[in-house]
C-alpha cells in the first residue's frame, strides 16, 4: 500500500522528531529490557528508543538478540524483565494484536504469510475490506497490487504465496504490514531476499514514512545500507546493547567493529585465478518450465561463477531444475559424462549439491534439532550398522559449530529456535556435510552478519581452491563482484549475458538484468 | 410368455447369518433360473438400512415383477417397501417386519421372539432349582430387543437370574472379550445364552481358556453347521441349538416364484418355527456345505 | 520481467480451474460409464432418485469442507446425525403440539438447534481444550451413538402418528416444479456454503486457519472462534440432513448414520478440499458426494459384479476417479 | 552464559519425557479407576487377558505409527487384517505340507509375505499414484474387505483340521515362564518398531518426511519410498498381528477386523504422534491400545453403566484422558 493512501493514519504530532532526542519526543521505548528462554539469557537489560521521524537501526551478529529484542517491541514475546512505554506512558502489550492496534507492525524476518492464500488474501486477512456481507475482493486485489507496485513490481496478487518466490513473500509482508495503521514499523531484515532494485524502492518507501513523521526500526547485515538509511545506530552484542551512535559519521567499518569487537579483515578473500582446466559441469540447452529456457553455461574445477538477475528472473527455478527437484529439461554433464538428475538424491551421488534459498521452507526441519538438520543430507555417512552414529553426529555438530561459527547458546535446539543467521550457516553446514564436486548456493549469505559473511566467503575461495565448481547465485552484486571469477546474468527466464574480470561491476550487471541502460536511457539489448 | 424378473435385497454378509442368507440366496438364484427357463432373478446385498432403501429404489428402476426383501430395520425399510408395493410389485418380506402388515403380499418368517422364548424355556427346564446366567446380546437394532425381550418375559417368575448382558455386536472377536470379561467378573456362572452361534465360537474359547469348569452349557442360536455339529456330537457345553434358519431366504422364493410362474396363490404369511435342535433331531439341520 | 509476471497468474489461474472442475469431469466420466451399463440409469426417476438419496452425505459433506478447511475433522457426524433424529422423532411423537404442521416446523427448528449445540460442544472440546479433533470427534461419536441407543433402548424410535409421518413424508418425497425437494437442498445448501467459504471474511479467516494457524492470530484473527464457528456450521448442516432424512424414513435407530463420517470425508477429499487444511471446494465435495452415490446405484443396476465383490469394484473406482483427476489436473 | 548451557539440555529433556510418559500416566490413571471399580481387574488373569487381547491392536497401531509419523494414514489394515487371516486359513486347510509345525510356519511366513505386499499396493498408489493416502487406503479397505467376503463365499472361513488347530492355539493360548505370547509380541513389536523410528536412518527420514516433505526432497531423501516403506512395515505389522490373531478363535469373517483401522489411529493419536507427521512415539502408542482396551474391560467389569451408554462412557473418558495428558505436559 503506497503509504499516502493509508487515510487513517495516525497523525504525527510535527511538533516532535526534528528536534533532537528529548524524553518526551520517544514514540516508543524500552527499558532495561531482558529475555531468556529457559535458563539461557538471550537479551540482557537492553534500553532503546526511538522517536517519530527517526530511522533507528539495530546491528549486531547472528544470534545477537536483534529479532528477540524486536519481537519483545511488537507484542510477540513478553520480556523477562524490564518494560515498555508507548509516547512515555508505560505500556503492556498484550500480544501482536494489540501491538498492531497501538500502531506498532513488525515485518518478521521470516515469512509469516499463510501459504495457501493469495498476496491480496494475506494483506488485508482479519480487516478484510466488505461490501455489506460480501469481500470486496477487486478493490482488495487492487490496493494489493497498488502495494506492491510501489517496489516496481507487478506481482500476481491472485495467486496463493506459496507460489511465489522468496522475494516476492517478503515484498507482500512488507505491504501487508503496511496497510496496518502505524506509527512505529518495526523491519527485521527486509532487504535479505531482495535485490538492489527492490531495496532501492524500499529505502524511498522508508524516507517517505519517516517525512510523514513514523518511527522506524531497522535491522540489516548490509552496513552500507544501514549507513544511507539511518539516522541513529545501536549495536547489539551477546543481548547486550554495546554502543548507540548517531549514523552520521558512522562508517560500516566501525559498525562492523562494534559488532564483533575487533578490527575486521578485508571482507572478501584475495582473489585467486581459476586453474585454466576443461570444464566440469556442462549445462547446455537447459529450461524450467515456465520459469527459465534455454541455460547453456559451463563451470570450471576451481571457478566460482556467479548467477545474478532481478527477482523473478529464473534463477533459482533454473538450478532447481537442474537438480530434479521441479519439472525441467536439457542436457548436463558432469566431467563429460551426460547426467540424469531425476532428483536431488541423484545429483547428490554425482557429487552435486543445491543450497536452497527458503532454509524455512525447503532447507532444514525446524523442528528437529541441529545435529538431526546437519546430518539429514550425509546420513549414509553417519551409520554403524543401521544404527545412527549419534557419538559421531554430535562430532560433526561441533566440527560444523566450529569451522561455520554457529552461535547457539544449546546444543539441544531445535533449528526453529536458532537465529535466522545462524540457519543460514546450519544449512550451509548441513550440505557440506557430502563433500560435493559440484555446489550451488542459492543466497549464501541471505540474512548473515558481516563476520560471518567473511567467513563465508572465505569459506566460498577454499572450496574452489580445492578444486571444486562453485556456483552462487546473489541478489547482492557486490559479493558477486568480490568473490566470483564470472557472472553470468538472468533476465525473464533467459541468460541475458556474461560478465568477466574487470567488467564485473554492479553497472554492467544492472544493465544486463533490467535489459536498460540508465545511463544511456535506451534498451540495451 | 413374457420373461420375468424376481429381485432379492438382503443385508450384506457381515456375520455368519447374514453370510448365510447371502449364500442361499444365491444358490437359490440359480436354482430358480433353470427351473424356470427366462425367469431372472437379480440378488443385491446392501450394508445397512439406508443403503437396502437405495437398493429397493435402483431395484425399482430396473423394472421387477416380484421382490423378496429381508430388511436390515423393518421400521426403517417399511416406508421404501411401500413404494415397491404401490407400484405394482409383488413383495414378499422375510423375516422381519414392522407392525404394518399391508406392505406385503407374501411374509416367510423366522421367528425371532420365539428364538428368545425357546431358548428361555430351555434354560427353564435345564436349570429347574435356577441359577445365574449372563446373556450375550447383538447389534442395537430392533430383531435383537425382540429376542432379548421374549427371552426376558420367558424367564419370569422363575430362579434364573440373569447377572449380566452386554452386546457382542454379532461379532465373534466382541463375544470372546465380553465372555471373557464375564468369566472374570463373576465368580459363578451357571450357562451362558448367547443369541447367535457365530458369537457361540469366541464365547467357547473363552471358556476353554478360563478353564471354568461352573458353566454347565451354552445356548446359542440360528443353526449354523459348526453349532449344529457340536449338538449332534453331543457337546455337554453346546446341549442344544435354537433354530433360526438362513435358508428361510431361500423358502421365500421359491414360494414366491410358485406364484410368479405357476400362478399358484402363495399370500400370506408363512412363519418357520424357532425350532429346538437337539441330540435327537440334529442330522436334520446339518448343511455341510453351507458356508454357515 | 513484466512479460513473465504477467503470464504467472494465467497460466496458474488456468491450472486452479481445472482442478475445481476435475471432480466434476470424473463425476460425468462415472456417469457416462452408468449409462453404458444400464439405459435405465439415465432416467429421470433414476436420477433423481440418486439425487435426493445423496442428499445426506452431501449436505453434511458441505459442513465437512469448512471444518477441514480450517484445519479441523469432525468423525462424529454420522453419530450426531442419529442422535438429532432420535430426538427429532420423540419429539414428533410427544404431541406437544397439536397442529401436524406446525409439529413438524417446530421439530425442524428443535433439529438444527440441537444440531448447533453438538457442534458447539465438538468445536469447544477441540480448541478450548486443545485436543485432537480426530480424538474429541471420534469421543463425542461414542457419545452421541450410545445417548440414540440409550434413547431407543436398543431398538429403533419411529414416527408413531401416521398422519403427522404422511404430512411429513412430503419434505423427502415432494417436489417443486419436478424438482424433488432434497435436491433443492443441496443446491441450497451448496450454495451458502460456497458462499461463506469464499465470498465472507468469516470463509476466508478460515482458510487462514487452516493454512497457518500462527499467521492467523497475529492477524488477530480469533483461531478457536474460527474454529468453532466452523463446527457449529457442520452441526446445523447434519441437522438440515436429518430434517430431510427422518421424513424418508420416518424412524432412527443405532444404525442409522452409521459410516456416514467416512463418505463425508471422502466426499470433500474426492471434491479436492486438502485433508491438512487451507484449501477447500465446496462444489467439489457435491461432484464427491455424488461420485459415491452414483458408484452405488451403478453397481446396483448392472448385473456385471458378484455381489461380494462389489466393496472391491467401488474401492478400485475411487481409486482410479481420484487418479483420472490428478492426471487431469496436471495436463 | 556458559552456565545456562549446561544447564539447558536438562530442562528441555525433562520436558520431552514428559511429553512421552503423559500416556503411561493417563494409563496409569485409568488402571486406578479400574481397580476401584471391581478388586478383579488387577487379578493376573484379568491383566493377562487384557494385554493379550490388545495384541492385535498395539501390533497394528506400531505400524500405523510409522505410516502417520511419515505423513501418511493406513485407514485399510482392519480389512487387510481379515484379508491376510483369510488367506493364511485357506492355506492351512489346503493341507500342502504333512507336518502340522511345518505347515503352521510356513502359513505365518505366508502371512507375512502378503502382509508386505498389501502394504507395498497401498504405498506404491499413495507415492507413485500421488493420491491422498486417506483415499487410497479407503478404497483398499474396500477392496481387502471385499476380497474376504469373496474367498469365504459370505460366510467365514474356518481352520478345518482339529490337529492343526490345536496345535496353532499354543500361539495364542500358549506362554513363556508365564508370560503369554501375545505379550511377548506386543513388547518384541514396539521394541523393533521404536528401534527402527528412533535409532535407524530409516526412521530419521520418516520423521523428516512427515515434518516437512520439501527439506526431505531438498536433502536427497526418495521421499515416495521412505513412504512407501512405511506402508510395508504397516504390512508386516498387520500380519504379525493376524498371526496371533487366527489361532484364537481359528476363524475369519467378513466380520473380522471391522473397526480395527480407527482404533489403531486413535491409540496412535493418544500415544503422543502427531496426526499431520513428523512426531512419532511408539510407545506411547502402546499405551493407547493399552489404554483402549482398559477402558473397555473396566466398563465390562463394573456395573454402573448401563449397557446402552457404555459408548458414551468410553468416548467421555478418551477424551478425558487426553485433556489430563495435555495438562500433565503443559505443567
Ligand atoms: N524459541 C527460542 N528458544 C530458545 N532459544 C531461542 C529461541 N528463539 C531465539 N533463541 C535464541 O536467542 C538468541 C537470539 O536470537 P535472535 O533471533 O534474536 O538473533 P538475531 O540477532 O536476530 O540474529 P540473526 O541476525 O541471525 O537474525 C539465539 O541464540 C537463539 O538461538
Ligand atoms: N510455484 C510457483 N508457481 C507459479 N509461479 C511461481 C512459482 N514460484 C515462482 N513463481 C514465479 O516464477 C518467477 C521466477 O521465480 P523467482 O523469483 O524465484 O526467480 P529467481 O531468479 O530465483 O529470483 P530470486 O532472486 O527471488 O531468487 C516469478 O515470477 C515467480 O512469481
Ligand atoms: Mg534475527
Ligand atoms: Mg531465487
Amino acid at each position: 500500500m503506497s503509504t499516502a493512501s493509508a487515510p487513517n493514519q495516525p497523525q504525527p504530532d510535527s511538533s516532535r522528531g526534528r528536534l533532537g532526542r528529548g524524553e518526551s519526543e520517544f514514540v516508543l521505548e524500552a527499558v532495561g529490557l531482558s529475555r531468556s528462554f529457559g535458563p539461557i539469557e538471550v537479551l540482557g537489560d537492553v534500553s532503546l528508543d526511538v522517536c517519530a521521524g527517526e530511522v533507528h537501526a539495530i546491528i549486531g551478529e547472528n544470534g545477537a538478540g536483534k529479532s528477540t529484542l524486536m519481537k519483545i517491541l511488537s507484542g510477540h514475546l513478553s520480556p523477562t524483565r524490564g518494560a515498555l512505554k508507548l509516547d512515555g506512558a508505560a505500556v503492556d502489550l498484550a500480544g501482536p494484536v494489540d501491538a498492531e492496534r497501538r500502531g506498532i507492525v513488525l515485518v518478521h524476518q521470516e515469512i509469516m504469510l499463510a501459504p495457501d492464500l493469495t498476496i491480496a488474501e494475506n494483506m488485508f486477512l482479519g480487516r478484510e475490506i466488505r461490501r455489506g456481507l460480501v469481500l470486496d475482493d477487486r478493490e482488495m486485489n487492487r490496493r494489493a497490487f497498488e502495494a506492491m507496485r510501489v517496489f516496481g513490481v507487478e506481482a500476481p496478487v491472485n495467486l496463493p504465496v506459496e507460489r511465489l518466490s522468496i522475494a516476492q513473500r517478503q515484498l507482500a509482508q512488507i505491504a501487508r504490514a503496511l496497510t496496518v495503521p502505524h506509527r512505529v514499523v518495526i523491519f527485521d531484515e527486509p532487504t535479505a531476499s531482495l535485490t538492489p532494485v527492490e531495496t532501492a524502492a524500499l529505502l524511498r518507501l522508508i524516507g517517505d514514512l519517516k517525512a510523514r513523521g513514523v518511527a522506524i526500526l531497522y535491522i540489516s547485515h548490509r552496513l552500507e545500507e544501514v549507513k544511507a538509511v539511518a539516522d541513529v545506530v545501536t549495536v547489539l552484542r551477546d543481548g547486550k546493547k554495546v554502543a548507540t551512535r548517531p549514523a552520521a559519521g558512522l562508517e560500516p567499518v566501525d559498525m562492523a567493529r562494534l559488532m564483533v569487537g575487533r578490527d575486521l579483515l578485508a571482507l572478501y578473500p584475495p582473489r585467486v585465478a581459476a586453474p585454466s582446466a576443461a570444464p566440469f559441469l556442462d549445462v547446455a540447452g537447459f529450461g524450467a518450465d515456465g520459469f527459465a529456457e534455454d541455460a547453456s553455461f559451463s563451470v570450471r574445477p576451481g571457478e566460482i561463477l556467479g548467477f545474478s538477475g532481478l527477482v523473478g528472473a529464473g534463477r533459482t527455478e533454473l538450478f532447481e531444475a537442474l537438480f530434479g527437484l521441479r519439472k525441467g529439461a536439457g542436457a548436463i554433464r558432469l566431467d563429460g559424462k551426460p547426467q540424469q538428475w531425476r532428483d536431488a538424491r541423484a545429483a547428490m551421488r554425482a557429487g552435486a549439491v543445491y543450497l536452497t534459498e527458503d532454509r524455512k521452507g525447503k532447507g532444514l526441519l525446524l523442528e528437529e534439532t541441529l545435529a538431526t538438520n546437519l546430518t539429514l543430507a550425509a546420513l549414509d555417512g553417519f551409520q554403524r550398522g543401521p544404527v545412527v552414529d549419534r557419538a559421531g553426529e554430535a562430532r560433526a555438530l561441533d566440527t560444523a559449530i566450529q569451522r561455520f561459527d554457529i552461535r547457539v547458546g544449546d546444543k539441544g535446539l531445535n533449528a526453529g529456535q536458532m537465529s535466522g543467521g545462524n540457519q543460514q550457516k546450519l544449512l550451509l553446514a548441513k550440505m557440506m556435510l557430502l563433500d560435493p564436486r559440484v555446489v550451488v548456493i542459492d543466497e549464501p549469505t541471505r540474512g548473515i552478519d558481516i563476520g560471518a559473511k567473511q567467513q563465508i566467503y572465505r569459506f566460498i575461495a577454499a572450496m574452489a581452491g580445492e578444486g571444486r565448481s562453485v556456483i552462487v547465485i546473489s541478489s547482492e552484486m557486490a559479493e558477486l563482484i568480490g568473490v566470483c571469477h564470472r557472472i553470468i546474468v538472468m533476465r525473464n527466464g533467459r541468460i541475458a549475458g556474461e560478465v568477466e574480470g574487470e567488467a564485473m561491476t554492479e553497472h554492467a550487471i544492472v544493465v544486463l538484468a533490467t535489459g536498460v541502460d540508465a545511463t544511456a536511457g535506451e534498451a540495451a539489448t | 410368455q413374457q420373461a420375468k424378473t424376481i429381485a432379492v435385497s438382503v443385508p450384506t454378509a457381515d456375520h455368519g447369518w447374514t453370510g448365510g442368507v447371502v449364500y442361499h440366496a444365491m444358490q437359490e438364484a440359480k436354482a430358480l433360473e433353470q427351473r424356470y427357463p427366462g425367469l431372472k432373478v437379480i440378488v443385491k446385498t446392501s450394508p445397512d438400512a439406508a443403503a437396502q432403501a437405495n437398493a429397493l429404489e435402483d431395484l425399482t428402476t430396473q423394472g421387477i415383477d416380484a421382490l423378496v426383501v429381508l430388511p436390515h430395520d423393518p421400521n426403517v425399510l417399511t416406508d421404501p417397501i411401500r413404494k415397491v408395493k404401490q407400484k405394482g410389485t409383488f413383495v414378499t418380506v422375510v423375516d422381519r417386519i414392522a407392525d404394518d402388515h399391508s406392505i406385503y403380499d407374501l411374509y416367510v418368517g423366522g421367528d425371532n421372539p420365539g428364538l428368545g422364548a425357546r431358548a428361555a424355556e430351555y434354560m427353564k427346564k435345564a436349570m429347574p432349582n435356577g441359577g445365574d446366567i449372563v446373556v450375550i446380546r447383538g447389534l442395537p437394532i430392533p430383531i435383537d430387543k425382540m429376542r432379548v425381550d421374549a427371552f426376558n418375559d420367558g424367564l419370569k417368575g422363575t430362579k434364573i437370574n440373569v447377572i449380566d448382558s452386554q452386546f457382542g455386536n454379532w461379532s465373534r472377536d466382541d463375544a470372546f472379550k465380553v465372555m471373557q470379561d464375564f468369566l472374570t467378573k463373576h465368580p459363578k456362572i451357571d450357562a451362558a445364552w448367547v443369541q447367535d452361534d457365530d458369537m457361540a465360537v469366541g464365547v467357547f474359547e473363552a471358556i476353554a481358556q478360563a478353564k471354568r469348569t461352573d458353566i454347565k452349557f451354552v445356548v446359542a442360536g440360528a443353526g449354523s453347521k459348526d453349532m449344529v455339529k457340536r449338538v449332534m456330537d453331543g457337546d455337554p457345553m453346546m446341549p442344544v441349538d435354537v433354530l433360526y434358519s438362513p435358508t428361510m431366504v431361500a423358502v421365500a422364493m421359491d414360494v414366491t416364484a410358485l406364484g410368479l410362474e405357476d400362478k399358484i396363490p402363495v399370500r400370506g404369511d408363512y412363519i418357520l418355527k424357532a425350532s429346538l435342535i437337539d441330540k435327537a433331531n440334529a442330522k436334520d439341520f446339518y448343511f455341510k456345505d453351507s458356508p454357515f | 520481467m513484466t512479460q513473465a509476471v504477467h503470464d504467472a497468474p494465467a497460466g496458474a489461474a488456468r491450472r486452479i480451474n481445472l482442478g475445481a472442475v476435475a471432480p466434476f469431469l470424473a463425476l460425468i466420466l462415472i456417469c457416462a460409464l452408468g449409462a453404458a451399463a444400464n439405459a435405465r440409469f439415465l432416467s429421470f426417476d433414476n436420477l433423481t432418485n440418486v439425487l435426493a438419496r445423496s442428499t445426506f452425505i452431501a449436505t453434511i459433506a458441505v459442513g465437512q469442507t469448512l471444518v477441514i478447511t480450517g484445519g479441523g475433522l469432525d468423525l462424529s457426524v454420522g453419530a450426531m446425525a442419529a442422535f438429532v433424529a432420535g430426538l427429532e422423532i420423540l419429539f414428533l411423537n410427544s404431541g406437544l403440539i397439536e397442529n401436524a404442521t406446525l409439529l413438524i416446523v417446530s421439530a425442524m427448528a428443535l433439529s438444527l438447534a440441537v444440531g448447533a449445540l453438538c457442534g458447539l460442544f465438538n468445536g469447544l472440546t477441540t480448541t478450548v481444550g486443545k485436543i485432537e479433533p480426530f480424538i474429541v470427534t471420534l469421543g463425542t461419536m461414542g457419545i452421541f451413538r450410545s445417548l440414540l441407543t440409550w434413547l431407543a433402548q436398543g431398538g429403533s424410535i419411529t414416527i408413531r402418528d401416521s398422519e403427522v409421518r404422511a404430512a411429513y413424508r412430503q419434505v423427502y418425497f415432494g417436489d417443486l416444479f419436478g424438482v424433488p425437494y432434497p435436491v433443492l437442498v443441496i443446491v441450497g445448501v451448496a450454495i451458502v456454503g460456497a458462499f461463506i467459504l469464499t465470498r465472507t471474511a468469516f470463509g476466508r479467516r478460515v482458510r487462514a486457519v487452516g493454512s497457518n494457524e500462527d499467521v492467523a492470530r497475529y492477524s488477530g484473527i480469533g483461531v478457536a472462534r474460527v474454529r468453532t464457528l466452523t463446527y457449529v456450521l457442520q452441526g446445523l448442516c447434519v441437522a438440515i440432513a436429518v430434517v430431510i432424512y427422518v421424513p424418508r424414513l420416518s424412524s432412527a435407530s443405532a444404525a442409522t448414520g452409521l459410516g456416514w463420517e467416512l463418505m463425508a470425508i471422502t466426499a470433500v477429499v474426492v471434491g479436492g478440499t486438502r485433508l491438512k487444511g487451507g484449501v477447500g471446494r465446496v462444489w467439489g465435495t457435491i461432484a464427491g458426494a455424488l461420485i459415491l452415490e452414483v458408484i452405488g446405484n451403478i453397481m446396483l443396476l448392472s448385473n456385471v459384479v458378484s455381489e461380494y465383490l462389489i466393496g472391491a469394484v467401488q474401492g478400485a473406482i475411487i481409486i482410479i476417479a481420484m487418479l483420472a483427476q490428478r492426471l487431469a489436473r496436471n495436463r
